[in-house]
């Protein structure tokens, strides 16, 4: 089995995640698994940044910690990124600009900016010269970089640069070449996207027809709708970039409300900026999809950090009680499907429905298999234009065994509709008669119970074992790798891995913890708002494992620290 | 709500509104521009934030929008760019639109987005009882200003003329007609109609009465020489308030486009009539990450 | 024991709410128990409003449903408002007026508007002659009427035409004296206040130094601003109506910041804007403290109706993890102490202090004895100046074993302060090492774990009884009625009281219920807010009981309910 | 934070922004000012909302407050009504006075609160990397506006002058001594004084460079015929943008008094510095109920 991890380091500004994207794609193109992750700081310029790829000929979703290659632009923070490399790796730098001097044996003194000169006569191309250094480490066809080169840059001089510095950079790599690994072009690999979580969010919204998305940019959230403004005409959607989250989440809401599957994106303040309209979705059952790439808080917190500590927030945010979804990813393939599933629940029970994801899967770039549009069906409330147009009588708010009314737009047909934020009749008007209103709330209320049936809940690893070991989130799959480790070892845990959230599935749940003697929850926050939720809903009272550093877990660690745990 | 034939009939609700409050007279405004244009209530879309202005909708037989204090625009700029084809009017308080909302006021007027916008200026909050609002004037007393206001008022038709509004006028409850005339006007502008209507609250502002505004206020456009085309009189026309209060259509450029007419993809056919997107499509997107 | 209950029904308008508190106050300063409820619609004028009071002279906290007397001036819900009158009770009308030519023997046709233009000359004064006619119907002093006349209306025509309508209307009750009961003026009775819940809630932030207020009106929360507006220059204070609440929950952090005890108040919408904020209040460790009148929600909701669904909400508002305290009002005594208390907390442990009131509590007037103000200690972590300008090194954010850092405003040494809402240093300059990120977060839970030891929870009926009741909020007054009323009956209950909700006390709920095999919550929401608290809390799965048509509990109907339930 | 001397020694942290960036030249200008009148750190706070230009009093020797986006006017508001003893100045972006703090912009400036305001005006969001801001002119493309930007520029000044406020400058963070003087000027003014400052952002914005704003800037106050007295001449001058943008002074009313001038119980000694509320003064409270 191959699996090798490869740290690109340096400051912002540098080109790390272009170097690191251009060699994950080529990687994939060969027929790897490549997982690449960021770890930057809240800043343009400078400052110490990475970008890790781990590359397997097996599927890779968690992030290792030591690594086998470095290629480090960074001298203040070497002895970090020379700490994280194998005593057998190889460091490569460019002494001649770094001017590091450091004594180690597994530095390699590459002239990166000296190649650059020679071939593109500009230090700019030392990035290709090192993305084609490592590929001559690792005997990978090269011609898969000239063909990323000739796609993406479509001047020639620039393209050429490209192409000649990394031909430098290759040749003087071979002399490197099996030191670490060798991955030749997988024959007959199934092609694969490379991308990350909200580049899939963003395609899963696609799927479900999203027409319409506003949102305010917040890190780690932005990437969604700068996608899907880049893809505007190709999809035949509009985005807009609202003054403030408030306004964001009422346009979607206008958009929503008007006809068209409508969403915002936004981070945990931005959120909480949203709670007051989520509220609103709840009594005028207006559907809305908001995804909250949850940073580390609270306040502004750490912007451009991991953490998962927006769940109880999402389950409980605004006033009032009324029916929500809460899902939640765990990387780039399921978050595809999840989001588009939030479009049916959210248009189909007319809620708002917030799909979490997290820094961690925002940022990082997966590999995944070709998504499946059969997976994706569209399911509505809206009533078909012909069946409105029979009605006789029309009501927004008609009561119903299910809780579901019947859904229209303004001017679809001739019956007109009121869409209302405060308690009403079936025709949207206002009112505070107790009847009413009790009626009211019970029906919305007849929604939740629909929906919660709806949800279940994934097993892996021994699902008998004594020990259940529970995630949500990104943490989901280092967990997993790390089960499977222990698994090897002898150490055999049931694992039990939740994306829909709420309404909790408390009996699927239970049924998948009912061998367990010991339930942990393992999170990234530090009260344990998984384990609340599992206590509120079952009574069951899980051990927590939380982490709260602002970072992802990493398999080794998580490894040990379960195995420690358990023990 | 079924199918109705005018704007009056159909309306369920007996209004929740103070008998001579002059919210009477902006809502037979509303009425007369709408069946004056011929439009029936199904292609129009009445939409407002929460005060005793935004309960218009309630009261009116077209299609209705009551969503949250202060947000109406935001929710407004969705609609339309979801579907151009239907006619989008909002009505809100003073309160609403320049306080909780004054974010979105500037904003969307930014945009120029293509809906006709009544503020029902009363000068304090109606529906919670007579606090002061953005527009109050100085010296103003209230419950919860008992030494009276203190913060310099907002002229809203001055800050539009700030923001690129091209359709920026006053009007007054007590004059329906006047105002019928504008919203009508305001309706057929390509882009962002913004009129604030002078709207006496009988009980919450014993100050500024139906008298008050109707002994102040001039209609610009009987001087011949007001030029409606220029901004620069417009917008020092509408830093006047006190003695005399400028109302009438005080701005109107009539050239320019509305905020959907500039993106592309809604050009023809708007999003809630466009067929979903394709397998096809999608295997594109997915193809630039291979 | 005298016990009687007067309903005063008609339209917005038309002065119900000043005839009624007219009326409690002379009970109250009669030596009676008087309790007040307001029931009326989100408008202005007209619509069917009523004030119904209830008078004893042993102290009552709850709403009857069957009244003795009403005076009505509305045709149009007469029918109601009889089928609220005791069959042996009296309806006071002007048939002249309202012409409504009912046949009910209860009914007695009152000249009202005849003996105001007799009197007074204008139709105005007919509520005072109805207030005199009740004087008459029931024997009370009308010489408190004048004296509250007198203080009230400084205009001697005034004063005089509404003594002489009472005068007048009192003259033709006596008529009927001792028909419902009679109430002499109980010598020796100590003075006792009569308010709302909303101005107890800003008398106690006064008590507790409140120096600024900043607010954004909504209802049923305005009172609060309103009542400290009017005393600003009397208890050297300001108050300021911002633009929105996000504007006014920062204009109190900032005077927080620099040094004085801060809060603002507001309803369950205007929370929602405040969410972001907050969480700010969590990591900046600015103490704050809101108070959140709920109303039926969610979304607009009903803007003048009862409802108690923003616990959940309130208490895990706020994207990410960090401390904050739910307390939660039972009525116009206990929140004039919880309020007080929630700004010692705040300033204690620095963090954002959410007070839950509701609309019972808040438009509703009590009778309460004299606050004692010695209850009221100021407990701060402001460090004195004296201490601080003897200080060498000052660390805004000092980590410390409690976990309170030494607080200090700006400008008050020549020590720098600041105040960082990301993750930060202990001097409060950003950083994002994981380190200091998790050193930082310890620190502040340790400030939950230190105040939930601090709280405790209210117990009365048959604390070993099999059946517990549990409430929150408005609804404790009326349950602890029924259990007394259930008691004399035979139906012995434990009726367990919470006011100090979240960080919850666990220990302290558990010891209550021990004994209990049956916890039925009694609250008034849908979902069951507080059960889910329990249960999270606990690991108990208690029963709900829940009302959620927008009215408060009516003694009568709990009483049976709760019967119904534990039998 | 311990005790420092001057406004640059003591501070802790490298400045995270790009070598070149406008903001260097806004921070020397303020630690200049705040020397030049003899102002000791203590006796400052610096207050700021979140962006690039926001980390400011994060290098500054000063007291601090980085609240949230868009929120830094109401805090300092609060502050201010706390302590009106204390010097405050606020740093925010374009994004986040104008955007996210669109609202509180609007009615601080009603409000009049004696702050010295600095919008750091590069004509798009930084920290976020890059899309348009408020004041983004229309065309301008960035990864999010990939078809360039379509709503009208917001014009800060132009809206502070209808909305009362009596001091309106601009300056360019190149010319840090002009912003010096203008700061100081500022921080005199009793009142709300509102200093746009426009600020290239060399990594974001590659159409608003340096050149471009120093092609284009001229200070009215070398014009001896312009009248800072004139809230008209301003309001008209600052419509201005294009090929020739106006710095300087544009408007001064030195007549006016602050926001908390205006309530009697702070006209002598701020709120922190009073005593606790007396258990009598409680009493006189509680009888008003009996
Ligand atoms: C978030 C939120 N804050 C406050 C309120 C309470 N509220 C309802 S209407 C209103 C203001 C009404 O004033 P205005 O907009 O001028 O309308 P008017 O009643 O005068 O027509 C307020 C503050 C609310 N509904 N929602
Ligand atoms: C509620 C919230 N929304 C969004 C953000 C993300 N955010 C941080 S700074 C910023 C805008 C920065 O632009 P600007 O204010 O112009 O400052 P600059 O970086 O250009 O100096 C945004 C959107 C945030 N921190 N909080
Ligand atoms: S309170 Fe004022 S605005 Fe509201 S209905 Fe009555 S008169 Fe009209
Ligand atoms: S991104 Fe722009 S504004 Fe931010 S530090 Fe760099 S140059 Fe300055
Ligand atoms: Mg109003
Ligand atoms: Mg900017």
């Amino acid at each position: 089995m191959t699996d090798i991890s490869i740290r690109l380091a340096g400051a912002a500004g540098q080109g790390l995640l272009s170097a690191g994207k251009l060699l994950g794609k080529a990687c994939v193109r060969a027929g790897y698994h490549v997982f690449g992750v960021q770890d930057s700081e809240s800043r343009i310029r400078a400052g110490h940044n990475f970008f890790q790829l781990r590359i397997s000929d097996v599927p890779v979703w968690a992030m290792k910690k030591q690594v086998d290659l470095l290629v480090t632009l960074d001298k203040e923070r070497m002895a970090d990124d020379l700490a994280s490399l194998k005593d057998n790796g190889i460091a490569i730098l460019d002494n001649a600009t770094l001017k590091a001097n450091i004594d180690d044996s597994r530095i390699v003194d590459v002239p990166l900016r000296q190649i650059a000169m020679d071939t593109g006569k500009k230090p700019i191309y030392s990035n290709s010269a090192a993305v084609g250094y490592v590929f001559g480490v690792l005997g990978l066809d090269i011609e898969l970089l000239n063909g990323l080169f000739r796609e993406r840059f479509k001047d020639a001089t620039i393209q050429a640069g490209n192409i000649d510095a990394a031909a430098k950079g290759h040749a003087q790599g071979q002399s490197r070449s099996g030191k670490i690994a060798s991955l030749p072009t997988i024959a007959g690999a199934p092609s694969r996207l490379f991308l990350n979580g909200n580049e899939a969010a963003a395609l899963g919204a696609l799927s479900a027809n999203l027409k319409f998305i506003s949102c305010y940019p917040m890190s780690p959230s932005t990437g969604i709708i700068t996608y899907l403004a880049n893809a505007e005409a190709t999809a035949g959607i509009v985005t807009e970039q609202a003054e403030d989250e408030i306004a964001a989440v009422n346009q979607a809401v206008g958009a929503s409300m008007a006809g068209v599957r409508a969403m915002t994106a936004t981070s945990g303040g931005g959120m909480a900026l949203m709670s007051e309209t989520i509220s609103l979705c709840g009594v005028a059952e207006v559907p809305l999809v908001i995804v909250n790439c949850q940073r580390g808080g609270p306040g502004t917190g750490l912007p451009t950090r991991q953490e998962q500590a927006d769940l109880l927030f999402a389950t409980f945010t605004g006033h009032g009680d009324f029916p929500r979804a809460v899902l939640a990813a765990t990387n780039a393939e399921d978050i595809f499907y999840l989001t588009a599933k939030a479009f049916n629940i959210a248009d189909r029970y007319q809620i708002p429905v917030i799909v979490l994801s997290d820094q961690h899967i925002a940022d990082t770039f997966f590999t995944v298999e070709q998504y499946n549009l059969n997976k994706v069906p569209t399911e509505t409330s809206l009533v078909s234009t012909k069946t409105l147009e029979q009605m006789s009588e029309y009501k927004r708010y008609a009561i119903t065994d299910s809780g579901i009314s019947p859904r229209a737009w303004p001017g679809q047909s001739k019956h007109l509709i009121l869409t209302d934020s405060h308690e009403h009749f079936e025709t949207g008007h206002i009112t505070d008669d107790p009847e009413v209103r009790k009626a009211m709330v019970e029906k919305r209320a007849r929604k939740t119970a629909k929906l919660s049936g709806t949800f279940s809940v994934q097993t892996s690893g021994t699902t008998d074992a004594e020990v259940a070991v529970v995630s949500w989130g990104s943490t989901g799959d280092t967990l997993k790798e790390a089960v499977a480790e222990l698994g090897n070892r002898g150490i055999h845990l049931n694992h039990v891995h939740l994306t829909e959230l709420w309404p909790f599935p408390a009996k699927q749940f239970l049924a998948a913890v009912e061998k367990a003697k010991r339930i942990v929850v393992v999170e990234g926050n530090n009260t344990g708002q998984l384990a609340a939720i599992i206590t509120q809903s079952t009574g069951l009272r899980p051990e927590l494992m939380p982490k709260y550093d602002g970072r992802p877990y990493i398999v080794e660690d998580l490894t040990a620290d379960v195995a420690e745990v358990v023990k | 709500m079924s199918e109705c034939k005018s704007f009056s009939i159909c309306s369920v609700n007996e209004t929740a509104w103070c008998p001579g409050c002059g919210d009477f007279g902006i809502l037979a405004a509303v009425k007369d521009a709408l069946e004056a244009m011929g439009k029936q209530p199904h292609e129009v879309l009445m939409m407002a934030g929460i005060g005793q202005a935004a309960k218009l909708p309630q009261y009116i037989t077209a299609n209705g929008y009551c969503g949250l204090h202060g947000r109406a625009l935001p929710a407004a700029t969705g609609a339309k760019l979801a579907n151009d084809d239907i006619t989008i009017l909002l009505n809100s308080g003073d309160g609403d639109m320049y306080g909780e909302g004054g974010g979105h006021f500037l904003h969307t007027l930014r945009r120029d987005i293509d809906v006709t916008l009544m503020v029902h200026n009363n000068q304090i909050y109606g529906l919670t009882q007579g606090q002061a609002s953005p527009t109050s004037d100085m010296g103003l007393q209230t419950k919860l200003q008992p030494r009276g206001v203190i913060s310099y008022p907002l002229r809203g038709p001055a800050l539009a003329l700030t923001l690129g509004c091209r359709f920026v006028a006053r009007s007054f409850s007590g004059d329906p007609k006047h105002l019928s005339e504008l919203i009508q006007k305001g309706v057929k502008h390509r882009g962002l109609s913004y009129i604030e209507v002078l709207q006496p609250c009988i009980s919450m502002n014993k100050v500024n009465t139906f008298k008050w505004y109707k002994d102040r206020i001039y209609n610009v456009n009987e001087d011949p020489a007001y030029d409606t085309s220029n901004r620069m009189m417009a917008l020092e026309t509408a830093m006047n308030w006190g003695d005399r209060i400028p109302t009438g259509l005080l701005f109107h450029d009539e050239s320019g486009d509305a905020f959907h007419d500039r993106i592309p993809q809604i050009k023809t056919t708007p999003l809630v009539k466009q067929p979903a997107i394709s397998h096809d499509t999608m295997k594109t997107l997915f193809a630039k990450h291979m």
